[in-house]
């Protein structure tokens, strides 16, 4: 008897207000109007969802009472592609699943292709796949926070940093020929080497970008309408990021200090952190709340200068020699299973890859970060306004191709 | 921690349905046929108690894997009569990670959901049963998640066909 | 144009009216925000500094597809998607105009042979005036199909009777 | 009361340009009642005409400012700069398909844009083009110049009602609840310039500024120091009539796609921005009028003062001089618009509610206070205005 008792005051304790208690008396109040919650669809056609996602709003006026995301509108079956065509053939399909930092894909898939076949790779290559995935690094972020800007309704900082963005593809476009599906890192190295003068290039861009970078900063970052949009809203704390398995800045914003290329270093980077050059931003709450949106933002940001700094210790340290190991046209990878996460813009880039030996793969999986990250929007939704929820989006940076594949 | 020490430290603590692990290994220059086996090592685990072993993985002090990275399938060729649901873990405070397997007959595949261990394993586990068909007892919300609601068949299957069209658009 | 719409013999008068009317509507595409995957980049990049596709007019990218006269079909387009894409262009008010940006909207690109998923080429679902190639298209491929889209609509004909085609 | 007799009624108060030619030229056998109509007439197609041009290079300049801020060009192909860019657009939209969505309220839908523009139109009714060129010389000129613009807010809701589309309805409340919020502080942060001029019409305001060769405005801090607040004031609540940013949440784009405008197409939709920019200079132009010396400025000054007060240049002058004040106001949005972010509805109602309309009441009694007390003894009282 008394049992029950407690579990029933229990439920009635649990029970989930979305409206919180100081609008208990209120909603009380108001009983006799019946209220219905409004189902909105945002998306797949929507200027905020960053591509064709879908995301269900229930919604009680302007309070998001939850969201239900749902993707698959851009389901490519990269998975399929990738047990039906060769091991190289694969390369161009990993460009498009992320198709802001392909190279870094590139890299992810490479690394795991090397990893069974165990590869040795020049230094040079090494050098110049760091040098590249870095740059990306800077791409992706710029679109990212630019983006977040034109979520927050800020247009003119989008278009400044793609004026930089814009530079930076020239660079890419100068090295291997493509703006936006680059191909260039390739199992065993890069598929080739860097043009005369593309270095000193890279070193002027550097130097331009850190001045303007100061200018997002001034203008964005700290703009104070952007800081009360941001701050305080969308909280993910500790607990909850590992729960859902979130990674990169998701992850780094809620305080956890856990980056791929400082703790389980691949490429160079175990040389480049030992040089001490770059450092691992972390969230710092300082404007609201540890983890909340704004401190998303402001990994980004912060990243972007840190990876400035890697690709100058590259330039710096940057030698002559060969750029690909010497591997045959038609690879027959050996028989065996290899994962390999890499810190990709949004997170830990996984690619799973398992061979019986043959021309093709058995299974090509492709753990994305933006998959992952996009899955605690049901958990952070409910309680907040409509503009807010845009805000929680945006700070999420996803690629749908990523999400869906 | 090294995949041995992981290993040692999983039999220590007994965790449930461990049936044994796999490690690479260099060819066999005696048998031709033995190539060997390359890349990552792994656990074996019996797929009922995945989410029992996976919070014994999450909880112990010393494994503390606090991230579920990813969880797939494999479906290794079209004559097997299995195919695997692979786990990769991660522990951010030990800084090592572990990949645990389990096999599953295609004809019949099920396994428990490990969502109430690890919530990231919510969507990935909607991925999985949508392309393997696999079923997820106990699953939270167990909708296709990239596909359409209707479609028939699961893509990445081996034997999987390729539809002819979809709502009146061809696909040939 | 209801009642006037192709009502006329060709004369000096209409086919001036007819040229005016159609510089309108060549020089104010106003192309719709939706980009779909990877394309959609390079279609953000038309629009930002280095390219500005606002210098042809046509850079007010409206997100309502009433207020939209293009669509830029920009990347791969699959069955889920293809419903809403009937849709939204069965939304846009007439003269509406379609560019297939990329190989994917084009013919189903690097998907098209095991993507089974992916629809092999937008104009399966949606009227296409104007392929641009690409896989993505550089933003100046896609600013020339856009100018290929004028050329295609100065040759329209909006109160003339059109010319009779044997 | 018959038709003649109401028609002759009407312009009883003040001068009126149109009208006085009119009667200069009729013939005899024209009855009288004709004069006072074919004058409303004539006004309402130059109203309607000076709308359209208002807003047609108020869309150009948005986009050329739009691109110069953000390093493009803007508009360029079509006429020098793209200056004939907003008459392709217009032509093109007028030859858009006339779309009604299914479960649309038909009559509301087709109502709302027509209110929204009728709203705008009447408060053109009281802007003076020039001193001696103007439709109705209103005495409470800036009342009826508020009270029309507010109706928009009715056209507005309506068309996010009628359209029966979710994002329309959130951008119509957003908009009832925005224009309620911040008609407050409007009003009462131009009760400090009124207080000063001693008069609601528009008119009389502009003359009581003509000392100093024409700069003897009302917004100087000698005049009264309450009054540059009050500006500010004045600034953000007109900024967040017209719905422009950072208060663009009806029609937030990241946010609602459209706002209430989202169902709309063609010729009905540009209804709705030809109110937007309309409203935007004429929003201006009070603000010109009440703080910045309306038609004064040294340029008139030395009109009037060499070709006399009735010439037509002094006319000219002044009503050149007025639109550039319009526009020089209708910039400055522009370039807020494109530099910040959108507040959340939340902050637009705290704003509105907890700072703007206090601080408007703050500087009204300041200034009233410093008129009653501090003005009569100031040492420079007599270059005061």
């Amino acid at each position: 008897m008394v049992e029950s008792k407690t579990v029933e005051s229990k439920t009635v304790e649990t029970r989930v207000d979305p409206h919180g208690p100081a609008q208990k008396n209120e909603r009380e109040f108001m009983l006799d109007v019946r209220t219905q919650d409004l189902e909105v669809n945002m998306g797949p056609q929507h200027p905020a969802t960053h591509g064709v996602m879908r995301i269900l709003v229930r919604a009680d006026g302007e309070i998001c009472t939850g969201a239900q995301p749902h993707l698959g509108y851009l389901h490519r079956c990269a998975e399929k592609i990738g047990e039906n065509v060769e091991w190289l053939q694969y390369l161009p399909y990993t460009d498009r699943y992320d198709y802001l930092a392909a190279m870094n894909n590139n890299l992810g898939y490479s690394m795991a292709v090397e990893k069974l076949m165990g590869i040795e790779i020049p230094r040079r290559a090494l050098m110049i796949r760091t040098l590249c995935a870095e740059l990306n690094r800077i791409g992706s972020h710029l679109i990212a926070f630019g983006t977040y800007g034109l979520d927050i309704g800020a247009f003119t900082p989008f278009l400044y940093m793609f004026r930089e963005r814009e530079w930076m593809m020239a660079l890419f476009e100068k090295i291997c020929g493509a703006r936006l599906t680059y191909s260039y890192i390739r199992i065993g190295g890069v598929f080739n080497d860097a043009p005369p003068g593309w270095l000193s290039e890279v070193e002027r861009f550097c130097d331009t970008f850190e001045e303007k970078w100061q200018e997002y900063v001034d203008l964005l970052m700290v703009n104070h309408i952007f800081v009360q949009r941001t701050a305080n809203i969308g909280v993910i704390s500790k607990a909850m990021a590992l729960d859902f398995g979130l990674t990169g800045p998701m992850l780094r914003a809620s305080g956890v200090d856990w980056d791929l290329r400082r703790d389980m270093p691949y490429e160079l980077y175990a040389e480049i952190w030992k040089s001490g050059c770059f450092a691992i931003p972390l969230g710092t709450g300082e404007r609201g709340t540890l983890g909340d949106c704004w401190d998303r933002s402001y990994v980004r940001v912060m990243e972007m200068i840190e990876s400035i700094k890697i690709v100058r210790w590259c330039l710096g340290a940057i030698e002559p020699g060969p750029v690909i190991a010497d591997i045959p046209k038609t690879l027959r990878v050996p028989t065996g299973e290899a994962y390999v996460g890499i810190e990709n813009p949004r997170g830990e880039l996984g690619h799973y890859v398992v061979s019986d030996g043959g021309k093709i793969a058995i299974r090509c999986r492709v753990r994305g970060p933006s998959f992952t990250n996009l899955a605690v929007l049901e958990e952070l939704m409910p309680g907040v306004l409509i503009a807010d929820t845009i805000a929680i989006i945006g700070s999420t940076d996803i690629v749908v191709g990523e999400t869906d594949r | 921690m090294d995949f041995r020490g992981i290993h040692d430290r999983l039999l220590a603590v007994a965790a449930p349905g461990l049936l044994g692990h796999d490690l690479p290994r260099p060819s066999n220059p005696a048998d031709k046929k033995d190539k060997g086996r390359a890349g990552d090592p792994f656990v074996w685990v019996e797929p009922a108690l995945l989410p029992a072993f996976l919070e014994v993985c999450r909880d112990d002090p010393r494994l503390a894997f606090e991230i579920l990275v990813d969880l797939s399938a494999v479906d290794p060729s079209k004559d097997d009569p299995n195919m695997w649901v692979v786990v990769q873990l991660l522990s951010l405070s030990f800084r090592h990670r572990l990949a645990v397997k389990c096999t599953l007959p295609k004809a019949s595949a099920a396994l428990p959901t490990s969502t109430p261990v690890y919530r990231a394993a919510q969507w990935h586990e909607r991925e999985c049963a949508e392309m393997f068909g696999i079923t997820f007892s106990g699953h939270p919300d167990p909708r296709n998640i990239l596909l359409p609601e209707d479609w028939v068949g699961t893509p990445l299957r081996k034997d999987y066909v390729f539809p002819d069209e979809y709502h009146g658009i061809s696909c040939k | 144009m209801g009642v006037l719409e192709r009502q006329f013999e060709e004369n000096v008068l209409t086919t001036k009216v007819d040229w005016l009317l159609n510089w309108c509507r060549l020089s104010s595409i106003w192309p719709m925000t939706f980009g779909l995957a990877c394309c959609a980049i390079e279609m953000m990049a038309v629009g930002c500094a280095h390219h500005d596709i606002d210098r042809f007019g046509a850079g007010a990218f409206r997100a309502s597809p009433r207020q939209a006269d293009l669509m830029i079909v920009a990347g791969t387009v699959n069955f889920k998607m293809a419903e809403r894409i009937k849709r939204l262009f069965d939304q846009m008010p007439s003269p509406k105009y379609v560019i297939a940006m990329g190989a994917c909207a084009t013919g189903g690109g690097p998907y098209y042979k095991y993507g089974y998923t992916v629809v092999k080429g937008v104009d399966r679902v949606v009227p296409v005036d104007v392929y641009v190639a690409g896989c993505p298209p550089r933003p100046e491929a896609l600013l020339e199909g856009l100018m290929k889209l004028q050329e295609k609509i100065q040759r329209s004909s909006v109160i003339r009777r059109p010319a009779r085609t044997a | 009361m018959t038709l003649a007799g109401l028609a002759a009624s009407v312009p009883q108060h003040g001068t009126n340009a149109i009208n006085e030619l009119l009667a200069g030229v009729k013939p005899d056998f024209v009855p009288v009642w004709v004069v006072p109509l074919t004058a409303i007439g004539i006004a309402i197609g130059i109203t309607l005409a000076f709308v359209s041009v208002i807003a047609m290079f108020g869309t150009w300049l948005e986009r050329k400012v739009a691109g110069h801020i953000q390093c493009r060009y803007g508009p360029m192909r079509v006429g020098w700069h793209g200056w004939l860019q907003p008459i392709a657009d217009g032509v093109k939209l007028l030859l858009k398909e006339d779309m009604v969505p299914l479960g649309a309220d038909r009559v509301l839908y087709v109502l709302a844009p027509a209110i929204v523009l009728a709203s705008v139109l009447a408060a053109m009714a009281a802007y003076p083009l020039a001193p001696g060129f103007f439709f109705a010389d209103i005495d409470l000129g800036i009342f009826f110049i508020l009270a029309m613009t507010s109706t928009t807010t009715i056209g507005v809701v309506m068309a996010g009602w009628s359209s029966n589309s979710k994002w329309s309805l959130y951008g119509a409340m957003r908009e009832a609840a925005q224009v309620v919020a911040y008609e407050i502080p409007l009003g009462i942060s131009l009760l400090v310039p009124i207080m000063v001029a001693g008069s609601f019409n528009l008119l009389e305001v502009s003359r009581g500024q003509t000392g100093l060769w024409g700069m003897s405005w009302y917004v100087w801090p000698w005049v009264n120091p309450f009054m540059l607040p009050a500006f500010v004031l004045f600034f953000i609540a007109i900024l967040a009539e017209t719905k422009r940013a950072p208060f663009d949440l009806p029609e937030a784009e990241s946010e609602l796609v459209a706002g209430f405008m989202t169902e709309y197409s063609g010729i009905r939709w540009s209804f709705f921005f030809m109110e937007e920019y309309a409203a935007m200079f004429l929003y201006s132009v009070v603000g010109a009028f009440f703080f910045f010396g309306g038609f004064e400025s040294p340029l008139t000054h030395f009109a009037a003062k060499f070709a006399g007060d009735g010439s037509v240049l002094y006319q000219v002058a002044a009503g050149g001089t007025l639109i550039v004040k319009g526009f020089a106001g209708v910039f400055l949005m522009m370039w807020l618009r494109w530099t910040l972010p959108r507040v959340r509805i939340d902050q637009v109602m705290t704003l509105g509610y907890k700072y703007l309309t206090p601080l408007a009441l703050v500087c009204v009694l300041g200034a009233g206070l410093w008129e009653v007390f501090l003005a009569p003894h100031l040492p420079w009282r007599q270059y005061l205005p």
